[in-house]
């Protein structure tokens, strides 16, 4: 998840439990890239120092635990510095983050990219300095083991299939659907528009999309725009929502409008914040597919690796869980 | 004194014909109501009593912080900070609910009421320029917001969410409030010396700190009305969709506020303030964004049609101007 | 050269131009002349392109030409010189004087170094002596006026016509301006020329156009016209009627006995006033006198808290007056009628009620709540006595004529039941029946025990209308005029007087 | 009455004294002291400000948003505001990575021509039509937003600039070990001084911000010179765009929000009055550095919450702005 301001009543990964659940890869592909492949130098994590550039700001549940993670991770590896700097969601500041850090003396740079386009100038800038940069949560379009180490990270695609699928089960096969988009230009919204309606078409004619609209990832436009939606198509019975906040923004409206969110108007949606799987326990959401955050262990155990001498694969890909009605009470916990 | 040979003071003919000049002066309401007469042709399921209700309801934030946008751009200001105070208003509520829902409430619109403090001290007494000085809030604004309020939180307690969806006699308290809010500032705005000052002020300054009035209370004052306004609206925005954003709550605010009292009629060359233009202005935009949605038109579209529907909107109502050479 | 036929205009209900025929011949000037709201300015701007007329032609060189814009109107050759000064006060004196045909280098750039010599010579030459370089809005009116005029006689033109634009300047100034009008006529240009100080007219016109309520009631040679047909023909009434003694409407000397209700004592300001002393008894009017620039507005307005002062007192009835505060002034009973009426006094979009309104609203309201009906009453009053002329109490003030404006204002001031008066140039560009009243309200006031300032740059205004004349000169008191040594001639040598020393001192 | 006195005799002056001049430049100046201030307080502060990459990086990040500076500067001085210039800058950003895929010229002249011709009709509008430019370039704002995403696919498709392109050199080159960017934006900016204060047009500027009404009986091309700053200025923030493409290689949809204000409080911070009618070209370039600045110092500290950095730029600009403001009046004393 990107853009996904998350919610949650306590800190992320509360009571010291540093990995929450830890992320689980779930495959790699590409090639596999060694620190001769990438013409890096030998070095000791724990006389480096690392830069961490955020892309959004913490108060978003998800970018929150991101960012946590990191730096818990780090401490545990036990890195002699830890760089932390925070895009808020502009590309050039993210750039001129990253060149700040390298003339900071960054060995290593995990980047959370604020688009996966453009951050040329900051990846030569690196390349340059032979400093390796680990992309993690989102994919940038570069050469992979020349501009950048790898990519850790969920698959958007994936996770709006999943969501299709989760939201057939929900509704028995049968309903007219309400998409709340995420910000339009956004990648994280067009792989979750693309992979739901991809599966919707190729497995699901009794799922009619009636409407799509952007609620930009916020819970108050979540509500309005599905407000509207639902006076607007009276008959909707469903609503896929690209991330949690929209999600319980539409639990609102439904409610607000007279039904049941849950039973009458079923709501599936991405990210796995501690508030929309309470809200799965409370019957309110049907499914929420996870976008887990914690990158923290599996990046430094990558840097370790390739410091080793392995060679990293292109792609490592996470498998999120799946929050549902029969899983949710007990998982509550692994909710970020 | 020479008695005056006078010639009798010639009234103005008030032309009660609908021509050019009646659609001049009331634009906002002519756009409005084909606005309206086209949704009811052409908009599948619009006439309902809960579509009419719920742009009512949508409206509210917008147009609280428009009222407050309308007095200080009658002063020739401009307050950019609005939607970062909303911020901090709904922000604070999670915080201070344990004492209850009055002191969250209260607390809230206190802080919209200092920042108000700030922006009207720094135009008015210290001279800089409104729309500087309020950035400069919105962006330390946004942040403190963020600060304080950390992560997205959800507010259960019953006071909030009655005031947010209940309703008396099946108005919902919010719409009361604006209406009680546009009521208030309409009668401030004609019947008061405070609101006679505020158009001097924006007319003519100079003229006015010469006629002795005091323009710098003046102003702070509605720096601070608008403030307190901003953040009514961040509460009534939290407590009806039950959470607190600090990130993204009232995000671009300040520019529908602003394109709703233009809309309007006001000039933001200040001098002159429309209430119920700005009310109809707000009402305009949310109109216009209902009917967006409604036909589920795409976001790139919507935007290149909201922009031509503003401007052709101002165009009603200020187009013909020139043509009085 | 330049005619109009049956040129009619009106603003809503407003007829301000009814049929107006007029014609200006080549080398001529030519007197425009009316009352406050005949028509002037608005037939001045239809033949300039501000307006277009709803009816009626004009011809210019015999071509029948439609302006569409002030630009039409100057690339065709005439150059105007509008009522109210504009000019734009944030640019320096040369840039306005040159904008829109600076003086061009080889490559094409701004010549700065040429447009302010040139600018300098040229004001120089109209006898100012002022920083061309300063930005306008720093000078006193009188300056801004003579840079319009410098202005519009550096551009060769056909036509030159000026509104009003001797209502802020001193004798001296306007005895270049009327060189400068002679020259160009001299040259075949063909001037109009509108002044509301009548007797400038003969001095300087050969021909006078007379409009009343909008329409054309004369027009003749000037020097076949007498003063008393002239007002005859502007107030439309018999010559026996208007018959009267006296240039000014003043009465006679004042009981001053008591002692002043208004001291201001050693009243500094940077760059403008070195201790400036003076007393005003209660029924005195105090003239004061000077050359453009030599602060007499500055001390009215220091008196008024409205311009900060460094240090100097002012006391009004024996008590102190918080200094730059202009609440504290007005409450203590000082009112002053500022020189610039449109930069600082009127607020153009605010109807003429609320205008006049303006600084009695706390007296005038109760609980925050503006009392209407009183409001009104007091109005209609005012829009009485002062004959104000307009469409109703609702008009916007943008709306009137320029001497309408300054009877709003002076409305305005009066509400306020002052104990004194500052009365800076009162009677700029009234008419002579308005101006009449003004001096005799003036006179009233006084009467009535109220302490009056007047500044004018009509000498006889002076002369008749105070009794003591305190003439300064560069921010400094540099003589007085007491009761009997109180003469025309009297002035004019103090004036001159001051003036030689000055230039004594620049060399 | 008018005896004459005496001849007139030439008496005009052209000069202010040094000091005055000096009072004028630092009262309207009051941002390049700040600047100056700023920048030596971080340089004693922190080690690697002061190091040439990093003044370097400050030049080049602020060169996108001093070209954008530079037409709002002569939009605000006319008395209007651009509003549209964050969209436009994004979308010159877009149709320059596209067109780079055919040709460089097109990638130079696609983006300047949509965006001055966007500039155009909001200078049309705003001039002939008489609506406040507030309005018609908010509008012009959400079109140009709306456009970008139309030939976007929603934002979906982020075009790329062709590796080995001439267009990346554009901004990606260096002459002297300084980047083209700044270069240009020097040029630009000498240029734009040229222009403000040395041509009949900059004065016109001006006097429109000054005075409309007066600037009309003056009988100056009010229309004309107000559409002209509004293509200008469009132009330029498309050009903005463009170098930015050049610099990321890619045509990034979801750049320039909030760009708007930012450049506003640049050019506001170089002390050219909202209201207009007065200011200087080299104070919005003042102004735009010391965002940049600002922005870099901040970085400086270090793991600053971003939060912090925010209520500390926000604090930083009223610190600055209330500074001038006393400066402007101590001057005056
Ligand atoms: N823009 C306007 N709108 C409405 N009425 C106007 C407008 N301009 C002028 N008038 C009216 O037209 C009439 C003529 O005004 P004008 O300014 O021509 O008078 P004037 O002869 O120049 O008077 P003065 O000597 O006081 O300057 C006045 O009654 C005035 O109120
Ligand atoms: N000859 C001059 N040289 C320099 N500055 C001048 C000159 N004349 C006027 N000024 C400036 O113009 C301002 C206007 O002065 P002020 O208004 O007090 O003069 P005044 O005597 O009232 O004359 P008037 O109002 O008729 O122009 C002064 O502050 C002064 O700085
Ligand atoms: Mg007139
Ligand atoms: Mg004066």
């Amino acid at each position: 998840g990107c853009t996904n301001p998350g919610t949650s009543e306590q800190p992320a990964g509360a009571g010291g439990n540093s990995g929450g659940d830890g992320q689980v890869v779930k495959e790699s592909s590409g090639e596999g890239c060694t620190m001769q492949d990438y013409g890096a130098e030998k070095l000791d994590l724990s006389e480096a120092v690392v830069g961490f550039s955020q892309s959004e700001p913490d108060t978003a549940a998800f970018r929150a635990a991101e960012t946590k993670s990191i730096r818990e991770a780090a401490k545990e590896t036990g890195v002699k510095k830890l760089l932390v700097t925070n895009a808020n969601n502009e590309l050039p500041k993210q750039i001129a983050d990253i060149q700040n850090m390298l003339n900071q003396g960054a060995d290593f740079l995990i980047v959370a990219p604020v688009n996966s386009d453009g951050l040329d100038p900051a990846l030569a800038a690196a390349k340059q300095k032979g400093v390796p940069v680990l992309t993690i949560d989102r994919k940038v379009t570069n050469t992979h083991c020349d501009d950048y180490l790898a990519f850790l990270g969920s698959d958007f695609y994936e996770q709006g299939k999943r969501a299709a699928d989760a939201l057939n089960e929900s509704t028995g096969g049968e309903a007219k659907v309400a998409i709340l988009l995420g910000s339009s230009g956004n990648n994280v919204t067009e792989d979750r528009n693309a992979g739901f309606k991809d599966q919707v078409k190729a497995q699901y004619p009794g799922l009619e999309i009636v409407a799509e609209q952007t609620a930009n990832f916020a819970r108050d436009e979540g509500q309005a725009v599905a407000e509207q939606l639902l006076q607007s198509n009276p008959d909707i019975t469903a609503i896929y929502a690209h991330n949690d906040e929209m999600a319980l923004g539409a639990v609102t409206a439904v409610q607000a409008a007279g039904k049941q969110p849950g039973e009458d108007i079923k709501i599936v949606s991405i990210d796995g914040t501690r508030n929309a799987v309470q809200a799965i326990v409370d019957g309110q959401i049907n499914a929420v597919i996870e976008s887990n955050p914690r990158f923290g262990p599996l990046a430094f155990e990558t840097a370790e690796k390739f410091y080793a001498g392995e060679a990293i694969p292109e792609n490592v890909i996470i498998s999120d869980d799946e929050y549902n009605r029969d899983n949710a009470e007990a998982n509550l916990g692994n909710a970020f | 004194m020479r008695t005056p040979a006078e010639t009798p003071p010639k009234r103005r003919t008030r032309p009660r014909r609908i021509d050019a000049d009646w659609i001049r002066r009331n634009g906002v309401y002519v756009a409005l109501v084909l606005l309206l007469a086209i949704n009811v042709v052409f908009t599948d399921n619009f006439v309902s009593e809960g579509t009419l209700r719920l742009q009512l309801i949508q409206v509210v934030p917008v147009l609280i912080v428009a009222i407050g946008m309308a007095l200080v751009i009658g002063t020739e200001g401009i307050d950019l900070s609005v939607g970062a105070v909303m911020a901090i208003a709904a922000a604070l509520i999670p915080l201070y609910i344990g004492y209850g829902t009055l002191v969250a409430v209260l607390v809230a619109v206190l802080a919209g009421a200092i920042s108000g403090l700030l922006a009207g001290t720094l135009v008015g007494r210290v001279g800089v320029q409104p729309i500087i000085a309020t950035l400069g809030i919105m962006v330390a604004g946004r942040g403190l917001a963020n600060l304080f309020g950390g992560e997205i939180k959800s507010i259960r307690d019953p006071g909030i969410v009655e005031l947010g969806s209940g309703s008396v006699l099946g108005i919902p308290y919010v719409v009361l409030i604006a209406a009680a809010v546009a009521a208030g500032a309409w009668f401030l705005v004609r019947r008061s010396t405070y609101g006679r000052r505020l158009v001097a002020i924006g007319g003519n300054k100079r003229a006015a700190e010469l006629a002795g009035l005091p323009v710098r209370r003046v102003l702070v004052t509605t720096y601070v009305l608008c403030g307190l306004l901003a953040a009514l609206a961040g509460v009534l925005l939290a407590a009806r969709s039950q959470a607190s954003d600090p990130t993204k709550l009232g995000l671009l605010m300040e520019l529908s506020a602003i394109t709703a009292v233009v809309l309007g009629g006001t000039p933001l060359s200040g001098g002159q303030v429309r209430i119920a233009g700005t009310v109809a202005g707000a009402l305009l935009l949310q109109l216009i964004t209902a009917t967006l949605i409604f036909h589920d038109i795409p976001d790139s579209t919507a935007q290149i049609a909201q922009a031509v529907i503003v401007v052709a909107a101002v165009y009603v109502q200020l187009g013909r101007k020139k043509a009085r050479r | 050269m330049l005619e109009t036929e049956g040129v009619t205009k009106s603003f809503g209900g407003v007829h301000a131009l009814r049929g107006v025929d007029f014609s200006l011949a080549q080398g001529e000037i030519h007197a425009l002349v009316g009352e406050n709201g005949a028509g002037k300015s608005t037939l001045i701007k239809v033949l300039t392109g501000v307006y277009r007329p709803d009816e009626g032609t004009i011809r210019f060189d015999g071509r029948e030409v439609s302006f569409h814009r002030p630009a039409d109107a100057q690339r065709a050759g005439i150059s105007t010189i509008y009522q109210e000064v504009n000019l734009v006060p944030l640019l320096s004196v040369a840039r306005n004087i040159f904008l829109g045909r600076e003086p061009r280098t080889r490559l094409g750039l701004v010549d700065v170094a040429a447009m302010n010599r040139r600018a300098a010579e040229l004001v120089g030459s109209l006898g100012i002596d002022i920083d061309v370089t300063a930005d306008l809005g720093t000078l006193g009116l009188g300056i801004q006026q003579m840079v319009a005029l410098a202005r519009a006689v550096s551009v060769d033109s056909r036509v030159v016509i000026m509104d009003e634009p001797t209502s802020s300047l001193e004798a001296k100034e306007v005895a270049t301006l009327f060189d400068v009008a002679r020259t160009l006529a001299a040259r075949g240009v063909g001037l109009v020329f509108v002044s509301h100080r009548l007797d400038e007219l003969w001095q300087l016109c050969d021909r006078v156009t007379v409009l009343r309520d909008g329409r054309r009631v004369h027009s003749g040679s000037m020097a076949e016209l007498d003063r008393l047909g002239l007002i005859a023909h502007m107030l439309g009434r018999e010559v026996a009627e208007v018959a009267r003694e006296g240039a000014t409407e003043f009465g006679d000397t004042h009981r001053r006995d008591q002692e002043p209700v208004l001291t201001a004592h050693g009243l500094q300001v940077r760059n403008r006033l070195h201790g400036v002393d003076l007393a005003v008894r209660p029924g005195e009017v105090l003239g004061l006198g000077g050359l453009l620039g030599s602060g007499r507005s500055e001390t009215v307005k220091a008196v008024y808290g409205a311009l900060p002062v460094r240090s100097g007192s002012v006391h009004v009835g024996g008590r102190p007056v918080r200094p730059n505060s202009v609440p504290h002034a007005l409450r203590a009973g000082v009112a002053l009628l500022s020189e610039d009426r449109k930069a600082e006094g009127i607020i153009a979009d605010l109807s003429v009620r609320d205008n006049i309104a303006l600084a009695v609203l706390p007296r005038f309201s109760r609980g925050g709540l503006v009392a209407e009906k009183r409001i009104d009453a007091l109005v209609e009053t005012f829009v009485r006595r002062l004959r104000i002329k307009a469409a109703s109490p609702q008009q916007k003030v943008r709306e009137l004529s320029g001497g309408n404006q300054q009877k709003v204002l002076i409305a305005r001031w009066l509400c306020t039941e002052p104990k004194v008066f500052l009365l800076d140039e009162p009677t700029r560009g009234i008419d002579v029946g308005a101006k009449a009243e003004v001096q005799a309200l003036i006179d009233e006031l006084a009467e009535q025990g109220l302490a009056v300032v007047l500044i004018s740059s009509e000498m006889d205004e002076l002369v008749e209308g105070a009794d003591r004349v305190v003439v300064l000169r560069d921010g400094a008191v540099s003589g007085e005029l007491s009761e009997d040594r109180k003469t025309s001639a009297a002035l004019l040598a103090a004036l001159a007087g001051a003036a030689a020393e000055e230039e004594g001192g620049d060399e | 009455m008018t005896t004459a006195l005496e001849s007139p005799r030439p008496r005009g002056r052209s000069g202010a004294s040094g000091r005055a001049r000096l009072a004028r430049l630092a009262q309207r100046q009051g941002a390049l002291v700040i600047l100056a201030l700023v920048v030596l307080v971080a340089t004693f502060t922190f080690d690697s400000f002061g190091t040439a990459g990093n003044l370097e990086n400050i030049a080049l990040q602020a060169s996108f948003l001093a070209v954008v500076a530079l037409g709002m500067t002569f939009v605000i001085m006319s008395g209007g505001i651009d509003l549209s210039v964050g969209s436009v800058f994004a979308l010159g950003g877009v149709l320059a990575a596209w067109g780079a895929g055919h040709g460089t010229w097109v990638a130079l002249l696609l983006p300047l021509g949509v965006c001055g011709l966007i500039g155009l009709v909001q200078g049309l509008v705003i001039a002939r039509g008489g609506l406040p430019p507030f309005i018609v370039t908010l509008a012009g704002l959400l079109f140009a937003r709306g456009l970008l995403l139309l030939i976007s696919d929603e934002g979906a498709t982020t075009y790329k600039v062709p590796p080995g392109s001439a267009f990346r050199e554009l901004a990606q080159g260096s002459f002297l070990g300084i980047g083209y960017p700044v270069w240009i934006v020097a040029v630009a900016f000498a240029a734009g001084g040229l222009v403000l204060h040395r041509t009949s047009y900059g004065s016109t500027v001006l006097a429109i911000g000054g005075q409309e009404d007066a600037a009309d009986l003056m009988g100056l091309a009010v229309l004309r010179t107000k559409v002209i700053a509004y293509t200008a200025s469009g132009m330029l923030a498309g050009f903005g765009g463009l170098l930015m493409a050049s610099y990321t290689s890619s045509g990034v949809t979801i750049l320039g929000v909030g760009t708007e204000l930012e450049v506003i409080a640049a050019v506001v911070l170089g002390g050219t009055l909202l209201t207009g009618g007065a200011g200087t070209v080299l104070g919005s370039l003042v102004g735009v550095l010391l965002l940049q600045v600002i922005r870099n110092v901040i970085n400086q500290i270090g793991s600053l919450d971003s939060n912090w950095q925010a209520v500390i730029s926000g604090t930083i600009l009223l610190v600055v702005v209330t500074l001038q403001r006393w400066l402007a009046t101590v001057q005056r004393e």
